[in-house]
């Protein structure tokens, strides 16, 4: 169809041909700069060698510190955060019109458009220990200051990613109950379910697919997403690096081209596991249907 | 029934077939349908009836067979080429639109210019009583608006075929019941072939001047409203028309009578022994005293008052029997019921559902 | 006993609200403070003395300032149209063509594109705009990032496609529209909605990207804000919080008008609420 | 309306004629770096586009070319800058005249990136008579293996900075004696940080840069200033070996454990966080840091008046010290004082296509007046020996006093990656997750992947 074919023309020359190329000098020791730049050569597997090398794999700075952080930061923001608490907004404001849901709406949307750089600022002020709001609030209540970006990196920038991406949640839930025929809750309401029940029985099945879809598409952002390395640069000492940030700090540090594409390589799989899993449970959800 | 030739039909489907990966859902279908008829296809859902409609429409693509309107072969041209216009179930007035814009649209497309196209929609909206809606959003107006707007857009551009896919199921009962008239009297008036898709048997005989039964793909049976009612080719058929339809009993052929549970039926014409079905309406059946010869016993089941008439159901061995009794006046009943027959009524089935005769 | 239950639960929504109220707008309260304060920090405070000088000191960075209010812009808006356009091409194609695991394709190519718009593809990227001859072109920025951000937008505007009732389009048809004629005038009105979504999303996407122009841009009367902001740093690449955040806030302002004015007009949300009809 | 649209486009026009009749006969030239006029570097961009260009065009057309320059602002990081220049100099593009990191070069032209200036030029190049005042350390700035690749803007030195404000109020210093602090050991550093810890606990009593966030500035402030003063270098430039293992790199690694870790004579938070060189800066005009070591641009620049972090009395409150070696004579090249020099300038695009007319700018923009000029805008120490640092008194004494002791980064191409190992090895040690000794065996096993365990020295 002719349609289809713009799309193609694009995805083919900037997704496909590149993906190609970035696995084909993962084999490389293709380099911008420095001697191998001039003449790169096939190194086989010792670019992935270097990424898996045992003895060092959790050290921080290397390739299974920022796995771990990873997996910490999408677990926390993504799964646990982002999902429950879009969801939780989306059914708080269900059915509901008004000033107050215009605003929560708006602010939460406000969060997740707004350009990074300016968030980023935004957020280092925010969690900053001496002079940051959330600080000054929680010594409000008399709590000691904490030093976030220090003590807590990683708490930092999944309360940041939180913050950040609750909003798509949000809309993808607040459509997908908005599709729900209201007669649905009302025979569960008359049937004598309250209303934790009604949610159990009646909304969760029903929104069950957009569950997963939502938690492929957060899950893939998040773990994808470079923005709190303009928070926190992946410091202190590693502590908040994730994959995307060692990739970039591989590739562009010193312009390694090759290991950077190897940990591209690398972190591609991981996400077509991530989603395969989930697409697997999706099919499994939509059974019943 | 296949005795008109291909000349005198105006749309002709020969050996129409559509398959959907294994599914056939239209299965070598021949029809011929006269200039001016209006003319129903009449089946349960899922019998390939609304697929037939979009073939005929261009919708769809046959996967064999031959559609042919007013003489030319339309198989392979696009719905545009066809001159047709159709009306779909939900109407599919676009919602971005006016009624005006809406109805006008098909004319819009073929390049009608603006003050011809306004002049001609409000011909046609006046015609159907809603030129004052013209202005509105489908959303602003009611169904029974909605259906009318609907069926304006498929009249404005004096198609050759109107192709109708349950138009009324989504009005109430009431405005169904005007729209069937409305319909009726507008497609007499303007005298297009029509194609009427329903799987509501009173609507297709209250309308239509001929009806196609379809199940599974496949044409049953062609006729009159009343021919197709007063002689159902199949079960099936016999079992779809009518409201109560047609009561079916098991049983067996012996000797010139049909033996069921409990009775025994005398019957005019001999026919070969074997088992059978026994086909009655409900109105040719009548309440008897106990014991009268030929009576069917049964077992009251349950009293409907309708108002002019009164529907008695029974259990008669392993089927329920309807009886309808033109009175007022609620019968007084026990327990048990003896159901007489008038045997010059029946209709006899043979095992394999074909009708013997 | 009712009414008190029920004042209860009242007052726990109204309470769990501003919480969550607070915790979104919390963090955005520096970037309306700071830029009105002659001397920031990264305090939220009340700007005193209150003034607008850092806005006038940001004017006066004349690069930053077309990187702002010209380069953004095109690069931004050539991204919104060219996603927006034929994301929905695309979308409209993918629902209407009956292939078998179709779904699975659009999910490997959102899959795709969060990998290869990353840090690691840029180099074959660069390469490939090189040997076009789109180096350092606003054209080279709006493919690649338009590229990159069409999987998922095909894939926000799939569910609003699959919303349209088939018989919109089958309806034109018969009327007698030619499948162009369908697509603009019936299907793309009723998609208008989603398409603005999409658009937005593309637009804010782009207009937050710093990687790829950082990379195909080379000169500076082409860079877009995202890189422009590093203008205000100093020697020591240290950010300079009071012009900082004046140009954070202007670099804001466009995406919040264009989110107001779409929520306005069409309303921001996803896929559905289409069949009730044009409002 | 339509009269605004009409001289538009007569302006449109005659700026296309224009632009054709310039493209007929002139030549021209860019020239970029990491400066924003308003920004970053922004006095560079004020030299060179208020003075050196409209002098060098008017020259070139007394000479009968029509030249015109343009100076390509760039706003993005350092790295950022580098990575635009791999990128732009692998397909042959870029600006005639580029601003460079002398250590970059070694690296660049391994990859072909680069060229000296005679293969770019040719050997005219030598015919400048004012090389004469262009010293060979100056050369090598922007030099490799014995070639020139560009000219250096200056060079610089690192020194211990400390406020007087705070050593008078511990009674280190009499009030008003002028007297000048001046450790000959690290033990006497030492000391002077644990007495100002004792009698001002709210003061940092020294920083000394460590970690990635710092960056090169961990390994040129921090690193070189510590190691250099245990008698070795990073580098052995005798055998061209690297140091991966030494009794030195295990005592300079002490050094900072004693610091941070053990006595917390310094903040290790505040060299880990982002932006924490700024976050120093702010510490030291607040006089919440007593001693820092850095580089002079710190004094010329961070602390000078106009900049967010500038003393008001910068030269009533702040002084400077040489660091000293672990014990005297146990320095570098047996010195009682260490330093370390490094230094940006501008090379030549090996793809410009007037390298003539590029060669001559660059020669004028390093011409006496030119740097002369420069030297208004911002006193500091320049690459000709002809032209002093003046107006600043305290920058012509550092120079004076450092220069016969500085030193060099090793000009190899490897550098850059064992710099970066070398602030991961300081990283580890100040954040307390490793030893000295494991930090060192870990830095070892890094730099005999990087170079090779062939090209390293275990002692």
């Amino acid at each position: 169809m002719a349609f289809l074919a713009p799309a193609l023309l694009f995805i083919g020359v900037f997704l496909l041909f590149p993906f190609i190329w970035v696995l084909i000098i993962s084999f490389t020791d293709t380099a911008l700069t420095g001697p191998s730049a001039a003449n790169p050569s096939f190194v086989g597997l010792e670019n992935y060698y270097r990424l898996f090398n045992a003895s060092r794999w959790m050290r921080a700075g290397e390739f299974g510190n920022a796995l771990r952080n990873t997996l910490f930061f999408v677990l926390g923001s993504a799964i646990l955060g982002q999902a429950p608490l879009g969801l939780a907004i989306a059914l708080a404001f269900h059915r509901k019109k008004g000033l107050v849901r215009e605003l929560v709406f708006s602010v939460a949307t406000m969060a997740w458009i707004l350009p990074d750089v300016a968030v980023a600022f935004a957020w280092i002020a925010f969690l900053d220990r001496d002079f940051g709001t959330l600080n000054a609030v929680l010594g409000a209540f008399g709590a000691k200051a904490i030093d976030w970006y220090f003590e807590k990196p990683l708490v930092a920038i999944t309360l940041f990613n939180i913050w950040r991406g609750t909003a798509f949640s949000m809309l993808l839930f607040s459509a997908a109950l908005g599709n729900i025929p209201p007669s649905y809750w009302e025979t569960a309401e008359v049937a004598g379910a309250n209303a934790w029940q009604r949610f159990r029985d009646i909304i969760l099945p029903l929104i069950l697919p957009h569950f997963l879809t939502d938690l492929i598409l957060i899950t893939l952002w998040t773990f994808n997403t470079f923005t709190p390395y303009l928070i926190t640069g992946g410091g202190p000492f590693f502590r908040s690096e994730t994959v995307s940030m060692y990739t970039y700090r591989v590739a562009f540090k010193f312009l390694e081209f090759g290991r950077g594409a190897a940990v591209a390589v690398v972190m591609m799989a991981i996400n077509l596991v991530l989603a395969t899993g989930y697409l697997l449970s999706l099919r499994r959800g939509r059974a019943w249907r | 029934m296949n005795s008109e030739s291909r000349e005198n039909g105006y749309i002709v489907l020969q050996g129409l077939t559509k398959h959907f990966g294994l599914v056939v859902a239209v299965d070598r279908v021949d029809l011929n349908i006269a200039q001016g008829e209006f003319f129903a296809l009449l089946g349960p859902s899922g019998c390939g009836k609304t697929t037939t409609l979009r073939l005929i429409a261009g919708l769809e693509r046959p996967t064999a067979g031959r559609i042919f309107i007013g003489g030319r072969d339309v198989t392979d041209l696009v719905p545009r080429e066809r001159d047709v216009a159709m009306v779909f179930q939900d109407y599919a007035l676009y919602p971005h639109m006016t009624l005006l814009e809406n109805i006008g649209y098909p004319l819009k497309v073929r390049g009608v210019p603006r003050k011809k196209l306004v002049a001609r929609v409000r011909e046609v909206a006046e015609h159907l009583k809603i030129a004052d809606l013209l202005d509105r959003r489908p959303s602003q107006v009611s169904g029974g608006q909605q259906q009318r707007a609907a069926v304006a857009r498929a009249l404005v551009h004096e198609p050759k075929v109107f192709l109708f896919d349950e138009p009324l199921s989504n009005l109430d009962a009431k405005l169904r019941l005007e729209a069937r008239a409305f319909l009726k009297h507008l497609q007499r008036e303007v005298g297009v072939t029509t194609v009427y898709v329903t799987h509501d048997q009173a609507e297709a005989m209250a309308m239509a001047d001929r009806i196609a039964v379809m199940f599974a793909g496949r044409i049953a049976q062609v006729g009159s409203p009343l021919d197709v009612y007063r002689e159902p080719m199949t079960v099936e058929v016999a079992a779809f028309l009518g409201n109560p339809p047609m009561n079916l009993i098991p049983g067996r052929l012996e000797g010139g009578e049909f033996v069921g549970p409990g009775f025994r039926i005398p019957l005019s014409s001999t026919s070969p022994s074997g088992e059978a079905f026994l086909g009655i309406r409900p109105e040719h059946l009548r309440l008897a005293e106990r014991g009268e010869t030929g009576a069917i016993p049964g077992r009251l089941y349950a009293v409907q008052p309708l108002g002019p008439e009164v529907l008695v159901t029974a259990q008669v061995g392993e089927v329920t029997v309807s009886v309808r009794l033109f009175t007022e006046e609620l019968p007084h009943l026990g327990d048990e019921v003896w159901l007489l027959v008038d045997p010059s009524r029946v209709h006899l089935f043979d095992s394999g559902g074909k009708r013997i005769r | 006993m009712n009414l008190v239950r029920f004042v209860i639960l009242r007052l726990g929504f109204v309470l769990v609200t501003v919480l969550i109220g607070t915790f979104f707008v919390l963090p955005l309260l520096w970037l309306l403070t700071a830029p009105f304060n002659a001397q920031a920090t990264l305090r939220v405070e009340w700007p005193s003395p209150f003034t607008l000088r850092n806005f006038g000191d940001v004017f006066r960075n004349t690069f930053a300032i077309r990187a702002l209010f010209l380069n953004s812009i095109i690069q931004a808006g050539g991204t919104m149209l060219g996603t927006a356009v034929i994301a929905t091409l695309a979308a409209y194609a993918l629902s209407r063509l009956e292939i078998r695991g179709r779904n699975v394709l659009v999910y490997l190519l959102v899959l795709f594109s969060s990998v290869v718009t990353g840090t690691a593809a840029m180099v074959p990227i660069f390469l490939l705009l090189y040997y076009l001859r789109l180096i350092d072109t606003h054209l080279g920025v709006i493919l690649v990032l338009t590229g990159g951000l069409l999987p998922t937008g095909i894939f926000l505007m799939r569910d609003f496609v699959e919303s349209i009732p088939r018989s919109y389009e089958e309806s034109a048809l018969v009327s007698g529209a030619t499948p162009w004629q369908t697509f603009r005038d019936v299907v793309l009105p009723v998609l208008r909605p989603g398409m603005m979504v999409v658009a937005v999303w593309a637009f804010v996407n782009a207009w937050g990207n710093f990687l790829i122009p950082a990379i195909l841009i080379r000169s500076p009367e082409k860079m877009p804000a995202p890189v422009a902001i590093y203008s205000f740093y100093t020697e020591g690449g240290t950010p300079v919080l009071t012009l900082i955040s004046a140009y954070s806030l202007l670099y804001a302002i466009p995406v919040v008008v264009l989110y107001l004015f779409v929520n306005w007009r069409y309303g921001f949300r996803f896929f559905g609420g289409i069949k009730g009809g044009g409002k | 309306m339509r009269r605004l649209l009409g001289r538009l486009l007569v302006g449109i026009l005659a700026a296309s004629l224009v632009g054709l009749g310039l493209s007929a006969e002139t030549i021209k030239l860019t020239v970029t770096a990491r400066a924003v006029r308003g920004g970053v570097n922004s006095l560079l961009v004020q030299w060179l586009e208020d003075v050196v260009f409209p002098a060098f065009e008017k020259w070139m057309k007394e000479q009968g070319k029509d030249v015109e320059v343009e100076f390509i602002q760039f706003g993005g990081t350092d790295e950022a800058l580098k990575e635009q220049y791999a990128l732009d100099l692998k397909v042959g593009r870029g600006a005639d005249i580029m601003g460079f990191d002398g250590f970059w070069i070694p690296e660049f032209d391994a990859a072909g990136l680069v060229k000296p200036l005679d293969e770019i030029v040719g050997p005219e190049v030598w015919e400048w008579e004012d090389w004469k005042y262009i010293p060979p350390s100056m050369r090598e700035i922007l030099g490799y293996k014995g070639k020139v690749y560009g000219l250096p803007l200056g060079t610089d030195v690192r020194v211990i900075f400390y406020r007087k404000d705070i050593f008078e109020k511990a009674g280190i210093i009499p009030a008003g004696s002028g007297i000048r602090w001046q450790p000959r050991s690290w033990e006497e550093l030492l000391n002077t940080a644990r007495y100002l810890k004792k009698v001002l606990p709210d003061v940092i009593p020294l920083q000394i840069n460590a970690g990635t966030q710092m960056g090169e500035a961990t390994t040129m402030q921090g690193w070189f200033m510590v190691l250099l003063g245990t008698g070795i270098h990073m580098y052995d430039f005798d055998s061209g070996k690297w140091y991966a293992k030494h009794p030195g790199i295990l005592e300079a690694l002490n050094f900072y454990k004693t610091v941070y870790i053990d006595e917390k004579l310094g903040d290790a938070r505040t060299q880990l966080i982002p932006g924490a060189r700024a976050r120093t800066f702010e510490l030291f005009r607040d006089g919440k840091i007593a001693m820092l070591v850095e580089g002079d641009w710190f004094w010329r620049s961070v602390l000078a008046p106009g900049s967010e972090w500038a003393v008001p009395n910068r030269n009533e409150v702040v002084d400077w010290a040489m660091m000293p070696a672990k014990e005297p004579g146990a320095g570098y090249r047996g010195q009682n004082f260490v330093t370390i020099s490094g230094g940006t300038g501008f090379i030549l695009n090996p793809n410009t296509k007037h390298p003539e007319e590029a060669w001559a700018l660059m020669r004028f923009a390093f011409s006496r007046e030119m740097q002369l000029e420069f030297q208004k805008l911002q006193p500091r120490i320049r690459a000709r020996t002809d032209v002093p640092v003046t107006g600043d008194p305290v920058m012509s004494e550092m120079a004076k006093a450092l220069l016969p002791l500085t030193t060099v980064r090793p000009m190899l191409p490897g550098y850059p990656k064992i710099s970066y190992e070398a602030q991961l090895m300081t990283e580890r040690v100040v954040a307390g997750v490793m030893t000295p000794e494991e930090a060192m065996e870990a830095y070892a096993e890094a730099i005999k992947e990087i170079v090779g365990p062939e090209n390293v020295i275990e002692e």
